[in-house]
């Protein structure tokens, strides 16, 4: 590995020649503000947020488009510098519907949080703003082209990641919008609702349709593992007053950021009011709620009456590929260790 | 203005294409040609014909449609028989040309981007067509009309009906 | 193929060809160089150009006839790659696109570049309204640019190459095909050639209407079957470019001059024009000039020299008011300024670029902020909306521009204006929302008393901003009629022999009064 | 998996077989369509037109019940061309002369004739796997749910071990495990012959271990399986059946039997956290909560043990299944406590040698890829890396043998069954999931659009699917994606639920049920007295 020093708000570094100097910077924890970049995808390029300066250059460079270079010196903070990401920001805010009071966004929006660290505040004006365009077919998520910044962090996603390819820019300019073919809805689409797009959207433009109402201040995040196939993805559980609302990827070695629909949507289930409540006991053909302690007497009696009768062999269980390892552990003990049988099996072959 | 396409109509054309899309889809970069000859054969690029690309080049169709609403040559309603292109080139454009495709939309009542409904004629605006100095131009299908008038507006769309 | 067969072609062709066109009077030998007729040619000094309306462009004897095809023969036979680059570097060559980055210098960095596959590109998108340069020569001469490319694919190591043109210009697009086709059956492009082992190829690709293809990333991406939207310079293209392999990108006019400098040395080439740009540019002289076309002229010619010595001055007797160079990336050249040499570094150090060679003429009756408003419209059309400052900033820039031709502007609109171009400059991704505020930012260094004229006095100074002029008949007229007959919305009364009159109220401001006015020498309808 | 998911995007060539993995696993399945993105070669074997076979250089549509025949062909081209890793063999592997004996009984054009693939496609297919340097293999029920699968698993190991993909980075043979925790429950021993960690109940300084640890005797006599506890019930030996988490009404085969089982046993106890369709049969149903209300960890397909979290508390008495289990356990007079499951993870790393170096603390961040030996070990990306793990590669030349109930006059059609993108196993969960309803809700059956135009059935047609055990009314879906002879349902849906038609033959060594291949016959529905 060959290694470049540089300066970067006067601090001295040494880093890895292949990083950009967005990478250095953040290597030693200054962060540099950027609307589309993903560590996971190729360089866009686009929202231009990431300028800095670099001593010899006159004009202002990107840093996540430019290699760091021995004895470079950066500045991330100059006047010309914020000036810059000022204006960029006042024209998405002069493009952008001023309704940050009600967006579902608010508190989770990089063009919210920016705008309040560079202080720029919405104007008014009389020029054109983006035509009004939303695309609701999806029963998962809603798309609406006048929150876009068309940052692209979703078509790239979708195309190179999810590598479906359902969305991409339609038109040009001024009137580029993230659209399906002949903008029938992303549900006349090749798209499968795995949710990518909405997890990198750093605006409200891209919005899991909720059937909670929360501000992201109110949720607890909680890591876990999901439990809709093999591959374990890694996400966070999003919860309020004790509800999962929602859920979004972890960026790791597993799944590395990515979730297919179930993971992402899938959630309603865990306080869906069918779910079940006490211990039921069916007598004459009816279920009735019982407590725990009867349901354990239950069972006592009948595990005495069968190891007498019948012997360890009697009893059979059938363990899950649903829980955890603790569970499967503690289920086969129970048959080997309690009821001294070895007829345990779970669905492994289903 | 919808238009539907006649797939009976259009069998021949079709099986052309297909014929094309075989020739071309080992090379690489293969859509943009693709695209040019639907737009060339069909008039303009049916959502049919997109489809039929996007599973012959194993391209997205979302991306082909990201492609074609990217360049004005594309269009998604037919363009007429006769394709007026008024050039809106700086040279054209200081000699009056705005005023000339003013004149081409209020005779044939359509707007530059459009179609007559009886598909006789489209007009559309063109960045340049290289004729500079017989500005300002006006170009159909592939006849130059060099230093055009107001006046002889009237005259070229009679000659053509 | 060989190089007997070469000069036999050229023996038995050249004669012919020069004997005819003197026949027609179309040309004339100076030193035994054929020269087109006619004062238009007399100050021009033709390289690029040199073969144009002189040969049959789709006869490739006739291209041979004029020693075309040597070039390629000698780098071929008797060069290696790192003598044909270091040819190139000597010469000083700049490319003719624009940005004038030294074209030796730009084989080099994709000859010494390892790689399995390297492409050539000939950029043939030109797009700059108002400049037709390339189409000439493409239309005219197809196998200039052929064989520049040739030559360039064997400097850079690549057997591939690929032009990509308008697909606006059909009879270019024929022009090639016919002239790729001719030069494979003669063996000048195909497999081994001149018997070198070196294959070279060349396909034709079209855009589609796309001015941001011009942009050498945006017309990769176009070539590779995307949206033309330009990539950040992460890498350069001469490294990591087309499929990402090592790309050179060039243009018409550049590979054009090729192979004149192999033929006659980088010496020959650095001893016309200037010490930092040599050689010669080919412009469009176009818009309000006497005498319209294609001039090829020594760079560091002076501007007065090529628009009124060559041009003849502007048509109708008008006062010269501004010439635009560069297009929709340039800027306005005043009066003052007429005596400023024509070449990279002076056009820049005035705010201007050179670009690809588009000349504008404007007269007095030109609104300048009328042509910024033109070209900041054609930029936003043509942004193709991947970054922010170009896709958001020309737009706000070109409706600060139609308030203030429509005599709504303020102050504030104009230090906004200012304010945005400085930042769409600094800031977009590429050369297109780079260059997308030099209109502005030239006017307003130039014209500024216009820009106030339109915001505070609420009067267009050239007579052109619509909203801003009323049209009054005068005393002087005669009662003829014509202006109240051509009216188009009956604003005009008046009895004939009687003075006319115009109902301001009704007027549309269409000029159709002052055209017909038959009042000399000062017409009657006048313009306020 | 030998290999990691990370890796996948770094093979050369990726071989799917059995496996529809951008529904069934759809994360890998994006991965494998960004490996072949950036150029990785892509060879699918299946008898559908799959999403993948878009993305395919190959795709062998094979006859379900034919992957041995498929495998052997393509290891004859392989042998024939020279193109196996001659070194990587004579070091690491035994057997081979046996293996070039049977595969010379197929050549390409025989393994076409069985598997109803062109031959040319076959070889192109060996050629691609056999060219280059890292081949990963990855497969699903496809290959397993027969009752040759077995077999075929060890096909595909020859193939790989032929070709020096195994103990390699990005390369390797990977079975993509279905559901979120199946390797992790067979790693717990939760199986008839097997402790944790796959120390063999036969095995007696295993047991005996098991036996100190847990201060009781053990039974060494090995169990049964899901399958045979059904016939044992119908046979009056199991009188008390206890279902964790688990709904055989509608997942496992045969249903018919099942419900006769369930219905039969004595005593049922059904733990779950909906009232499933399995619970109706129940005597005593008890509440778990679900994974987002408890603690715990989940092995994951590529080994890698991962935290499960508590995020909400529990819904009304619902408790977590191992709470449920230990009291269980304490009422009946073992009294060993734990507090939480983290104790029960030290136990199992004490017991299991693969979890040995595990702990909650090691895998909070990232998990952690067994085998894991001890505090210092962070575990293992692909296996065998220094050598095979039995010692040495050994090389189980297979024969194909026909699935056990084909086509016939009175069934002519193969119906193979499996998962869709949707839906989740018995849609207990995605079954109420509002927008995965939206999408698809109820059962269909695929056929071929020749064979739906003969038989005059039209896209959305109700018809009726036999088999010998059962049949039910399902939709067609008329699809140009499927052989003329082949048919295919989603299990998921209980309207017109699959597994009555399917069949219980397993595979004799892993016990699996043959679900990829019965024989029913289809009908079309006109009256409407007809659905009854």
């Amino acid at each position: 590995m060959k290694t470049v020093k540089l300066t970067i708000d006067n601090k001295e570094i040494e880093v890895d020649s292949s990083l950009t100097v967005m990478q250095a910077a953040n290597s030693v924890g200054i962060k540099i503000p950027n609307l589309c970049y993903d560590e996971r995808l190729d360089i866009f390029g686009a929202c231009r947020m990431c300028v800095v300066e670099i001593e010899g250059s006159k004009k202002l460079q990107t840093s996540c488009s430019t290699k760091v270079r021995d004895g470079m010196v950066v500045h991330t903070k100059t006047e010309k510098v914020i000036q810059a990401r000022r204006e960029i920001l006042r024209l998405l805010l002069d493009n952008h519907p001023n309704d940050c009071l009600t967006c579902e966004k608010a508190g989770d929006c990089l063009l919210q949080d920016y705008a309040y660290e560079y202080d720029v505040k919405f104007r008014n004006h009389t020029g054109k703003i983006r035509d009004r365009y939303i695309d609701d077919s999806n029963p998962f998520y809603v798309y609406d082209a006048q929150k876009c910044i068309l940052c692209g962090l979703c078509v790239r996603v979708c195309s190179r990641l999810q590598v479906t390819g359902a969305i991409d820019f339609v038109n040009r300019g001024f009137d580029t919008i993230i659209g399906t073919p002949f903008n029938d809805g992303l549900i006349n689409s090749d798209c499968v609702s795995c949710g990518n797009c909405v997890s990198v959207c750093p605006t409200g433009a891209l919005m899991p349709k909720s059937k909670e109402k929360f501000r992201t201040w109110e949720v607890e995040k909680v890591k876990t593992t999901c439990t809709f196939c093999g591959v374990g993805c890694q996400i966070n559980l999003l919860t309020k007053d004790d509800k999962v609302v929602g859920v979004e990827p972890v960026k790791n070695a597993v799944n590395e950021g990515l979730l297919c629909v179930k993971g992402k949507f899938s959630f309603n289930f865990i306080n869906h009011p069918d779910r079940l409540n006490a211990p039921l006991l069916k007598e004459d053909g009816v279920f009735k709620e019982i407590s725990w302690d009867r349901a354990y007497e239950i069972i006592k009696e009948k595990v005495d009456k069968y190891m007498a009768e019948n012997g360890p062999d009697s009893f059979a269980g059938l363990s899950s590929a649903r829980c955890t390892n603790e569970e499967n552990y503690l289920f086969q003990k129970l048959f080997r260790a309690v009821l001294k049988t070895n007829n345990i099996d779970h669905c492994a072959r289903l | 203005m919808e238009y539907t396409f006649d797939l009976e109509k259009n069998k021949d054309k079709l099986t052309e294409y297909k014929d094309f899309l075989k020739m071309i889809k080992a090379t690489n970069g293969a859509l943009m040609p693709a695209l040019q000859k639907a737009q060339e054969l069909f008039n303009y690029l049916p959502k049919e014909v997109l489809k039929i690309v996007s599973e012959e080049l194993r391209i997205p169709l979302a991306e082909i449609y990201g492609v074609a609403t990217f360049y004005a040559q594309f269009s998604f309603i037919p363009k007429g028989e006769n394709q007026i292109s008024v050039c809106l080139g700086t040279a054209c454009y200081v000699k009056g040309a705005q005023a000339i495709l003013e004149e081409f939309e209020k005779e044939l009542g359509i707007k530059q981007g459009e179609t007559t409904s009886d598909l006789k004629f489209s007009i559309n605006e063109a960045r340049c067509l290289g004729d500079c100095s017989k500005a300002p131009v006006v170009m159909i299908n592939s006849t130059l009309f060099p230093l055009v008038k107001k006046k002889d507006v009237k005259k070229i769309l009679e000659d053509l009906r | 193929m060989d190089k007997n067969r070469l000069i036999s072609i050229k023996e038995e062709k050249r004669a012919k060809i020069i004997e005819n066109l003197l026949q027609n009077d179309l040309i004339e030998l100076v030193e035994d160089k054929v020269v087109l007729k006619g004062d238009y040619y007399k100050n021009q000094l033709r390289i690029a150009l040199r073969n144009c309306d002189i040969i049959n462009p789709f006869d490739i004897e006739e291209y041979i006839a004029f020693d075309g095809y040597l070039a390629l023969h000698n780098v071929l036979t008797n060069l290696s790659q790192r003598e044909v680059v270091d040819i190139m570097k000597n010469s000083l060559l700049r490319g003719r696109g624009g940005a004038g980055f030294p074209t030796g210098k730009k084989w080099e960095e994709a000859f010494t570049f390892d790689a399995d596959q390297k492409y050539i590109i000939c950029n043939a998108d030109e797009g700059d309204p108002g400049a037709f340069m390339d189409r000439s020569i493409l239309e005219k001469d197809p196998h200039s640019v052929l064989e520049g490319m040739a030559i360039g694919g064997y400097a850079i190591g690549a057997n591939k190459g690929f032009i990509y043109v308008r697909a606006e210009y059909p009879q270019a697009v024929k022009t090639l095909k016919h002239a790729i086709e001719e030069a494979k059956t003669l063996g000048l492009l195909g497999k081994d050639i001149f018997k070198s082992g070196f294959d070279f190829d060349i396909e034709l690709r079209l855009g589609s209407g796309a001015f941001v293809c011009g942009e050498g990333t945006a017309l990769i991406e176009s070539i590779e079957g995307h949206r033309g939207m330009p990539r950040p310079k992460l890498q350069r293209t001469a490294h990591v470019g087309l499929w990402g392999k090592p790309t050179i990108i060039n243009n018409v006019e550049t590979f054009a001059n090729v192979a004149p400098i192999i033929l006659n040395g980088a010496e020959w080439f650095r001893s016309i024009g200037t010490e930092k740009s040599p050689g010669t540019k080919v412009f469009s002289l176009v818009g309000k000039i006497e005498n319209a076309g294609l001039v090829e002229v020594p760079m560091g010619t002076k501007l007065r020299d090529i628009v009124f010595d060559i041009g003849g001055g502007c048509q109708n007797n008008k006062e010269y008011k501004a010439v635009q160079t560069g297009g929709p990336s340039g800027g306005c050249i005043p009066k003052e300024y007429l005596d400023v040499a024509v070449d990279f570094e002076s056009l820049a150090s005035i705010g201007s670029i050179m670009g690809s060679g588009g000349m504008v003429v404007m007269d007095e009756n030109t609104c300048m902020m009328d042509i910024a408003k033109y070209f900041l419209e054609f930029s936003v059309d043509e942004s193709c909306g991947k970054c922010i400052p170009c896709r958001e900033g020309t737009r706000r820039m070109y409706e600060i521009l139609e308030l203030i031709t429509e005599g709504k502007a303020q102050m504030s609109d104009l230090e906004e204006l200012e304010n945005l171009a400085h930042v769409v400059s600094d800031t977009s991704l590429c050369g297109l929302g780079q260059t997308a505020p030099n209109p502005v930012i030239t006017t307003l260094k130039y014209y500024k008393d216009e820009y106030i004229a339109h915001i505070v006095d609420k009067k267009c100074p050239a007579k052109s901003c619509k909203p801003l002029i009323t049209y009054t008949i005068s005393d002087k007229c005669i009662g003829c009629t014509l202006c109240k007959k051509n009216c188009p919305v009956d604003a005009i009364q008046g009895e004939l022999k009687v003075k006319h009159s115009i109902d301001i109220e009704k007027c549309i401001k269409c000029g159709s009064c002052y055209e017909v006015c038959p009042v000399k020498p000062v017409k009657a309808v006048e313009i306020y | 998996m030998t290999n990691s998911i990370s890796e996948i995007k770094h093979n050369d060539t990726i071989f799917v077989i059995g496996s529809n993995t951008t529904e069934t696993h759809p994360v890998i399945g994006a991965f494998i369509k960004q490996a072949v993105k950036s150029g990785a070669k892509l060879i699918v074997a299946d008898p559908r037109e799959i999403e993948l076979t878009k993305f395919a250089d190959v795709h062998l549509q094979l006859k379900p019940g034919t992957n041995i025949a498929l495998i052997n062909g393509m290891m004859n081209v392989i042998i024939e061309n020279k193109l196996y890793d001659e070194e990587y063999i004579r070091k690491n592997c035994e057997n081979f002369d046996e293996l070039v004996r049977l595969v010379k009984n197929y050549p390409p054009k025989r393994s076409a004739e069985i598997c109803g693939v062109d031959e040319d496609l076959i070889i192109k297919a060996a050629l691609i796997y056999a060219n280059s340097p890292n081949a990963g293999i990855y497969y699903t029920m496809g290959v397993t749910q027969h009752t040759t699968g077995t077999h075929a698993v060890m096909s595909l190991s020859n193939l790989a071990l032929l070709c020096g993909n195994i103990g390699k980075e990005n390369a390797g043979i990977n079975p993509l495990r279905g559901q979120n925790n199946v390797q992790g429950a067979s790693d717990m021993g939760a199986t008839p012959a097997e402790l944790t960690g796959y120390q063999k109940i036969f095995h007696k300084e295993s047991l005996e271990k098991f036996e100190r640890a847990w201060g009781t005797k053990l039974s060494d006599k090995v169990g049964a399986t899901i399958t045979e506890m059904f016939n044992l019930i119908e046979e009056d030996e199991i009188k008390f059946l206890y279902i964790m988490g688990e709904n055989p009404v509608v997942s496992d085969p045969d249903t018919n039997h099942v419900i006769s089982a369930l219905k039969k046993v004595d005593f049922l106890v059904v733990q779950d956290i909906f009232f499933t369709e399995t619970c109706e049969y129940a005597d005593l149903v008890l509440p778990a909560v679900s994974f987002a209300q408890k603690d715990g960890t989940f092995t994951n397909t590529e080994r890698r043990v991962q935290r499960v979290r508590k995020a909400v508390k529990e819904n009304g008495l619902a408790k977590p299944d191992w709470q449920i289990i230990m009291e269980i356990m304490n009422t009946l007079g073992y009294d060993k406590k734990y507090s939480n499951p983290q104790e029960i993870m030290e136990e199992i790393s004490f017991l299991t040698p693969q979890y040995s170096g595990i702990t909650y603390e090691k895998i909070d961040d990232n998990g952690i890829q067994w085998p894991c030996k001890d505090k210092d070990d962070m575990g293992t990306k692909f296996l065998h890396k220094d050598k095979i793990s039995r010692g040495k590669g050994l090389f189980m030349p297979v024969e194909y043998v026909k699935s056990r109930e084909t086509p016939d006059e009175n069934y002519p059609f193969i119906l193979t069954t499996g998962r869709i993108l949707y839906h989740y196993h018995t849609r207990t969960m995605t079954g109420r999931e509002e927008g995965l309803n939206d999408i698809v809700n109820s059962s269909y059956i695929e056929i071929n659009e020749e064979t739906a135009n003969r038989m005059n059935i039209e896209n959305g047609d109700k018809v009726r699917v036999k088999s010998r055990r059962g049949e039910i009314i399902t939709k067609a879906k008329v699809v140009d994606t499927i052989d003329r002879d082949v048919v295919f349902m989603p299990f998921h849906f209980t309207d017109g639920q699959a597994n009555y038609l399917t069949n219980t033959f397993v595979d004799e060594i892993a016990k699996i049920p043959e679900l990829k291949v019965s024989a029913v016959n289809i009908e079309k529905l006109d009256k409407e007295e007809d659905y009854v």
